[in-house]
């Protein structure tokens, strides 16, 4: 084992120290909280890169156990692990996170709660690193948790709006719903297995000997254990991956400050779902001996991932929010790895999440910038021919485009995306989902020019500027302080999109089909990948297609004649207004779960009130009532029969008391008297006693 | 009439006497003075008893009498201190004036 | 003869309250500094009982034991186990609490004190008696200052709420005292550790040693059950024998809830743990199924229930119904089977209740003293609706309390999270379908606590409001520790667990059923 | 019956009768004092010296002088001589023939021998040590009484302020 394994804790150790520090000092000191955060993130980095090239030396997952505690006879052990997967996202998650982190520090300059932004942000890194590297279930849970925190926290971050502390909470509970099916599926594999590490040479849970087990071990329904203790765990991971149903949060979720948005709800929390499937590929995979079709877990991986493609794609086209667009967009990438795991496996879901962390992370800042420079409007139709006011920004956005549209083999978006629908294709149980996903990438291509045409060309349209807008803002946000007209982002800002640019290029070219590095590393040793498989060019050339189709498709709607007015409807919206108001209002599902399960729940909460209030309570008043009754009954025989008698005694005792008072004269001499005549008495019974 | 008997009726006589003098006497210390002489009666008859027991090595009867003697003595420093606080609080130790013992 | 620490430790508080009634009457300000040293002196005593125990014994440490009334073989017996220990651990970390919170007490401060000492002694006393005799004594005379803390010093409606509060955990009390006198005529022992050790067929054979030939014996089994559950069922309380709860948590002082729901609710638990499931284990498996049936509605309803309410108090005060709720599902689960290929799930539910009832004392504690914070600032209020945005101008009191909440939620990395693991790790493989309906609960507790943080800290500052002073720095340093212990036994449980295992092993080891 | 006997009885029986019914307590007190020395002859007679020497300590030397005292403290500042008898005099009178015929006839009536055997008189030393053995109880308790009365009877008829004023 070498020393990194050891110091791989170090990683997620060193952000959550730096958000411990800078949750204790004071608000004022800005510079200290934001130097701590950067530094502290530069030195994961670093350290994850050493990581990387000791996982690149050797691919076997090398682990660190622990026992955190006992009971009774037995021990929990927690552990983290160094494997391709964990040096991969490990890289990918410290670099994008230290750009997010320098571009903040320009974006929320002169956010009051500056020192409190960064010490979330931060706490968030250590989180999301944390589940990276957990080697058990258990730690990778507890760091799950705490990510779902941190997004909680930062989407509410201006929690004086109100709309932005009731999307945090959304966020944190539909999560949760998520959590909890994954909290069941977790000690459920804690029963079958006895372990919930990962790898502990030869007993841990993904290893060959409890998965094997789980495998032949039928359950309800004839799911295998496996199975069944792996759609749990999934369940988990659709609320955190935003998978539908459990996406609604996602776009709620953009109320926060955008870089949390391009850092938390694009390139990594978000993919945490997808890295946990990943890391439990094995138990997902796992099948009996003479089985060969993909398991049940895998289908429906397969299924909600494209699903939730489409469905993120179709209402991405309807959104007028700049970052909602992309909210709905990250929706359904999400979908896309969903896909490529389960039809292609970890390296082709992982392949996409990495190359897609760096392009959104690439847009959501490019929107960023684009909100920082129109004083906080968000609007798209209030935009316009920005190209000629941030020209680094429209640069680095258009590359960031072209590679969510998988524009043809340049871009690194084009090669992950193609690959899983060429494992799509391929897919042995059903060819719906490669029809599902390409309509997606059409769509998606679709969509993306759209907004580019929206924010950057045509004429400006922000109030104030170009033809007036009498329509009132959308978003009262005056958070940012206002210049007159849009200006270019600060160094800061763009010099981290730029860097992002670059490798929405270069990434792909690590996992093309000619030469599969990535995924012969994701695989370990065990490459197949390398031989040209047939229909690959066949498939290249249809994505190809399909992303400029979709480019053109959109030129054609929206770039050839440039929007005019901000009142000017879309051009979908003129031809088909009742399909637009749907796909703009995501299908209503947010109002379908407000009228079903939030209303439910109300209700149940009602009616849990009402039978404390008057069910269990009036079992009791009913009660205490008859108590009543009775010692009303008892009083009335108490004092009209017993006391009747009782008195008429007592009244006898107290008049026999009168008499024998009068003898009581308070003369001594007299009581004497008595005495000598009673000894006189006494005297002759005795006697008389004696004479018988 | 054996000496026993004249003991006895000699302390009986005593008792009476003490009883007549507690009896009707209005002055609190001579009813007192009553109640003294007939525990001395009381003595007399003790070891008259005794004398005349079975063995005079029995002593008991000079021990009660010994204790008895004690007890009164006791009980006549009390009474007639009670009797001086009573006359310091009503000015009159005549008994038939004292009916504060009326119930 | 060993030094009788137990004896020691439970009149140390009757002392300081001896000690507080002799305080001259006159200042308001001595009696809480004295009552907070004197709490703190005896939490450090517990300490030293802690660091004393010997934690690789499960046996019975610190016995006394003495013939007290030899003609009806009562003894008087106190020792504790790692169960005792951990109650008596959680008493005296609350009442400090309780203490802090009734800070701005006034009225007739030194006697308030006082009974929160009485209190705190009969709570002792009832952790370490292992004779019902003197047991019960205790579990009574607890009553008593509790009633007077609520009646004296409790809101508008205090009294009815007190009297119901005295009259439910009577009835409860006299139904238990009956089964443990037909037991006690049957057997000749109140002795609990005797009792448990006479196996699982000395309850049916009860009825024929009462000569009782006309009763069925499985039957007066049942029912002698029944009185003994009855008795700690509103004690925690279960649904729907809580009703007492919300009123009397409401109406008393803030401080004084923290007490009860921090360490007098764990008498009830303490009594199912040391009592009900050692003794009555037999009848408990018979009845698993509906006993389980009680403990989810207790978790769910409860959970719903506080997500109803407006004022800040009830809603803690279901949610303290919830967390308990959690500690008899488990409890229930443990006398599921005895096929020993489940014994480490046995294991984890019982360290789990254990971790549990530590955990919820010091959060619920913790939460209620923020509340009383919260009251004395807001001339009163405590309606979620009379809050709002608070975090702007009271952002430390805001992020304390948000830590407390957080751990009243279950986050890892506070306490909340080992204990309700352990329980939910234990549950489901002994009762799967149980422990997956109960999660339920989680999920509600999740929305009505985070509804909290929305409704008070979060959205514009209400006008009324705008005077709210930060915590002081006397308030956070008072914080601090109790925070700390919440990241300390959240992220290191080993702490604690590891001085109770032993316990655990023979606990589990020694259910018969 | 000896002569010695009756001439005591007879001293006894006169001033005891004196005693009673005098009129000035202080001729009262004085005849008593010569009943009580009678008493403590008789004693003596019987052989019982220590009981006669304790009689005429205890009752002359201290009883008689105490009671002299209460008489001259309660002297009426009228000059009024309490010596008088009271209203129900005779009712009393005849109780106590009542009592003495009952009590006499009881003696009479029975036959109470008495065994008259050679007197043995009982030495101090004897008292002594059966005080110290079987009745160190109640000597202890007549101890303690005699303590109680002593300080009782100074409580009692100690002045008190409020009353001199």
């Amino acid at each position: 084992m070498t020393w990194i394994v050891r110091y791989v804790c170090l990683i997620p150790a060193l952000p959550m120290l730096a958000a411990g520090i800078s949750a204790l000092l004071p608000q004022r000191s800005r510079k200290p909280a934001a130097g701590l955060a950067i530094v502290s993130m530069a030195a994961s980095f670093a350290l994850a890169l050493c990581a990387f090239a000791a996982a690149l030396s050797n691919p076997s997952p090398q682990v660190f156990n622990f026992s955190w505690l006992q009971f009774g006879d037995q021990t929990l052990a927690l552990g983290w692990l160094l494997d391709p997967l964990t040096a991969v996202m490990l890289v990918m998650v410290t670099f994008v996170g230290l750009l997010i982190f320098i571009y903040s520090t320009g974006y929320m300059e002169h956010d009051e709660n500056f020192t409190r932004f960064f010490c979330f942000l931060a706490l968030f890194a250590g989180g999301m690193l944390g589940v990276i590297i957990a080697n058990s279930l258990l730690l990778l849970f507890m760091c799950w948790e705490i990510v779902g925190l941190t997004s909680y926290l930062l989407i509410g971050f201006w929690y004086q709006n109100p709309r932005a502390a009731a999307a945090a909470k959304k966020a944190f509970i539909t999560t949760r719903i998520g959590d909890l099916g994954f909290l069941i599926g977790m000690v459920w594999l804690y029963a079958q297995a006895h372990t919930l590490l990962f790898y502990d040479s030869g007993r841990g849970a993904l290893e060959s000997g409890a998965v094997s087990h789980l495998a032949v071990t039928t359950t309800i329904y004839g799911l295998t254990l496996s199975s069944a203790i792996g759609l749990l765990i999934f369940c988990g991971a659709m609320g955190k991956s935003g998978q539908v149903p459990l996406h609604v949060w996602l776009p709620d979720a953009m109320e926060g400050p955008t870089p949390v948005s391009a850092l938390i709800h694009a390139a990594t929390m978000v993919a945490a779902g997808v890295f946990l499937i990943a890391r439990i590929y094995p138990l997902m995979s796992a099948h009996g001996v003479e089985v060969v079709t993909p398991t049940i877990a895998l289908q429906v991986v397969t299924w909600v991932g494209a699903i939730t493609a489409l469905f993120g794609a179709t209402v991405a086209v309807a959104q007028w929010d700049i970052k909602r667009i992309l909210a709905y967009s990250t929706v359904s990438q999400l979908g896309y790895m969903m896909i490529g795991l389960g039809v292609g496996g970890p390296a082709v879901g992982m392949f996409h999440l990495i190359t897609h962390a760096f392009f959104k992370a690439l847009l959501f800042l490019g929107a960023g910038s684009v909100i920082h420079g129109c004083s906080g409007e968000q609007d798209i139709r209030r935009m316009g021919g920005l190209r000629k006011y941030m020209p680094l920004t429209f640069l680095t956005y258009g590359i960031g485009m072209l590679a969510l549209s998988g524009f043809p083999l340049v871009v690194s978006g084009f090669w992950s995306k193609d690959a899983i629908l060429y494992s799509a294709h391929h897919w042995s149980v059903s060819q719906l989902p490669f029809y599902m996903a390409s309509l997606g990438a059409l769509l998606t291509a679709f969509y993306m020019t759209r907004q580019v045409c929206y924010v950057f060309f045509g004429t400006l349209r922000l109030p104030g500027h170009g033809p007036v807008s009498h329509s009132e803002p959308d978003s009262e946000d005056t958070r940012h302080h206002g210049a007159g007209h849009p200006h270019e982002s600060p160094a800061v800002m763009t010099a981290p999109l730029a860097i992002l640019a670059f490798f929405a290029f270069a990434l792909g070219f690590l996992g093309t089909p000619l030469w599969p590095w990535f995924q012969s590393f994701l695989n370990g040793d065990h490459s197949v990948a390398a031989e040209h498989e047939p229909g690959l060019v066949a498939t290249m050339a249809a994505s190809s297609v399909i992303a400029l189709l979709g480019i053109f498709l959109g030129w054609l709607l929206y770039g050839r004649q440039s929007i005019a007015t901000c009142e000017a409807p879309d051009v979908l919206e003129r031809a088909q207004p009742q399909t637009f108001r749907v796909l703009h209002q995501a299908y209503f599902i947010d109002a379908i779960y407000d009228a079903t399960f939030v209303r439910l729940t109300r209700w149940t909460a009602k009616l849990a009130d009402l039978l404390d209030r008057f069910l269990f309570h009036g079992i009791v008043q009913a009660i205490s009532f008859g108590v009543l009754g009775l010692a009303w009954v008892d009083s009335f025989v108490d004092n009209y029969v017993v006391n009747f008698g009782f008195d008429s005694s007592w009244r006898s005792i107290s008049m026999g008391g009168r008499a024998m008072a009068a003898l009581q004269g308070g003369r001594v001499q007299a009581y004497l008297r008595y005495i000598g005549l009673a000894l006189v008495a006494l005297v002759l019974y005795l006697l008389w006693g004696v004479a018988r | 009439m054996t000496g026993l008997q004249a003991y006895l009726l000699l302390s009986s006589l005593l008792f009476a006497i003490g009883l007549a003098g507690a009896l009707t006497r209005r002055n609190a210390i001579l009813v007192l003075i009553g109640i003294e002489l007939m525990l001395n009666a009381a003595n007399i008859n003790f070891i008259a008893f005794w004398h005349y027991g079975p063995a005079t090595t029995y002593i008991t009867g000079v021990m009660f009498a010994i204790f008895s003697i004690s007890v009164a003595a006791a009980e006549a420093a009390v009474g007639l201190a009670i009797i001086v606080a009573a006359y310091r609080h009503s000015h009159t130790i005549d008994l038939d004036s004292m009916n504060s013992l009326k119930g | 003869m060993t030094f009788p620490a137990l004896t020691a430790l439970t009149l140390l508080p009757v002392a300081a309250a001896a000690v507080l009634l002799l305080l001259p009457q006159s200042s308001s300000k001595l009696p809480r500094v004295i009552a907070a040293a004197l709490s703190l002196l005896i939490l450090a005593c517990t300490l030293l009982l802690w660091v004393r125990f010997d934690h690789t014994s499960g046996a019975l440490q610190f016995q006394e034991r003495h013939a007290w009334i030899p003609a009806l073989h009562v003894e008087y017996r106190l020792a504790i186990d790692g169960l005792g220990l951990i109650m008596l651990l959680l008493t005296a970390i609350v009442v400090p609490i309780g203490i802090a919170a009734s800070w701005r007490t006034k009225k007739r401060s030194s006697l308030y004190f006082a009974l929160v000492f009485l209190l705190q002694a009969c709570m002792f006393g009832t952790f370490t008696a292992l004779n019902f005799f003197h047991w019960f004594i205790f579990w009574e005379l607890s009553l008593i200052p509790a009633f007077f803390l609520i009646r004296l010093w409790g809101g508008k409606l205090a009294g009815p709420a007190a009297t119901q509060f005295l009259v439910y955990t009577m009835v409860g009390s006299v139904t238990m005292l009956l089964s443990f006198l037909a037991i006690y005529l049957a057997t000749g022992t109140f002795d609990f550790i005797e009792l448990a050790g006479r196996g699982d067929s000395f309850l049916p054979g009860v009825a024929a040693n009462l000569g009782w030939q006309h009763v069925n014996p499985q039957h007066l089994a049942l029912v002698l059950f029944a009185g003994v559950f009855l008795g700690f069922a509103v004690k925690v309380p279960l649904i729907p024998f809580h009703t007492w709860l919300p009123a009397a948590y409401s109406e008393a002082p803030s401080g004084v809830t923290a007490i009860l729901t921090g360490a007098m609710s764990k008498m009830g638990v303490y009594g199912f743990l040391r009592i009900l499931l050692p003794i009555f284990a037999p009848q408990i498996h018979k009845l698993q199924t509906p006993l389980l049936w009680i403990s989810i509605a207790t978790i769910v309803l409860s959970a719903f229930a506080a997500l109803a309410q407006k004022d800040l108090k009830r809603i803690f005060a279901y949610s303290s119904i919830n967390h308990l709720g959690y500690c008899l599902l488990a409890a229930f689960a443990l006398v599921r089977t005895s096929d020993a290929a489940l014994l480490p799930e046995q294991y984890a539910a019982f360290s789990g209740i254990l971790l549990q009832v530590l955990s919820h004392a010091i959060t619920a504690a913790t939460i209620f003293w923020f509340i009383s914070l919260l009251e004395n600032r807001s001339a009163g209020t405590r309606l979620l609706t009379d809050f709002g945005g608070l975090r702007r101008i009271a952002p430390v009191f805001a992020g304390l309390m948000g830590i407390a909440l957080f751990s009243s939620l279950g986050l890892p990395g506070l306490n909340g999270f080992p204990g309700e693991f352990l329980i939910f790790k234990g549950t489901f493989p002994l009762v799967p379908w149980a422990a997956s309906i109960s999660v339920l609960g989680l999920l509600i507790t999740a929305v009505f606590i985070l509804g909290v943080i929305q409704k008070v800290f979060t959205g514009p500052l209400q006008p009324e409001r705008a005077v709210f002073p930060d915590l002081t720095s006397g308030e956070r340093v008072s914080f601090a520790p109790v925070i700390a212990l919440m990241f300390v036994l959240g992220l290191y449980p080993q702490l604690v667990l590891g001085a109770l295992n032993s316990t655990v092993i023979s606990y589990v080891h020694q259910l018969r059923f | 019956m000896s002569i010695s006997f009756l001439i005591i009885a007879v001293l006894i029986v006169g001033s005891t009768a004196a005693a009673m019914g005098l009129r000035n307590p202080i001729h009262c007190v004085l005849t008593l004092s010569i009943t009580f020395g009678g008493i403590a002859a008789l004693f003596l007679q019987l052989g019982a010296e220590f009981v006669g020497l304790t009689q005429i300590m205890v009752y002359v030397g201290a009883v008689a002088i105490l009671a002299v005292f209460a008489i001259m403290m309660t002297q009426s500042r009228r000059g009024l001589m309490l010596g008088t008898f009271s209203r129900n005099a005779l009712v009393g009178l005849l109780t106590a023939v009542a009592v003495f015929s009952v009590l006499g006839w009881a003696v009479l009536s029975q036959p109470v021998a008495g065994v008259t055997a050679a007197v043995s008189p009982v030495s101090v030393q004897q008292i002594g040590s059966s005080l110290m053995h079987e009745y160190v109880l109640p000597l202890e308790l007549i101890g303690l009484l005699l303590t109680a009365a002593l300080i009782g009877a100074i409580v009692i008829a100690m002045e008190r302020k409020e009353d001199t004023e």
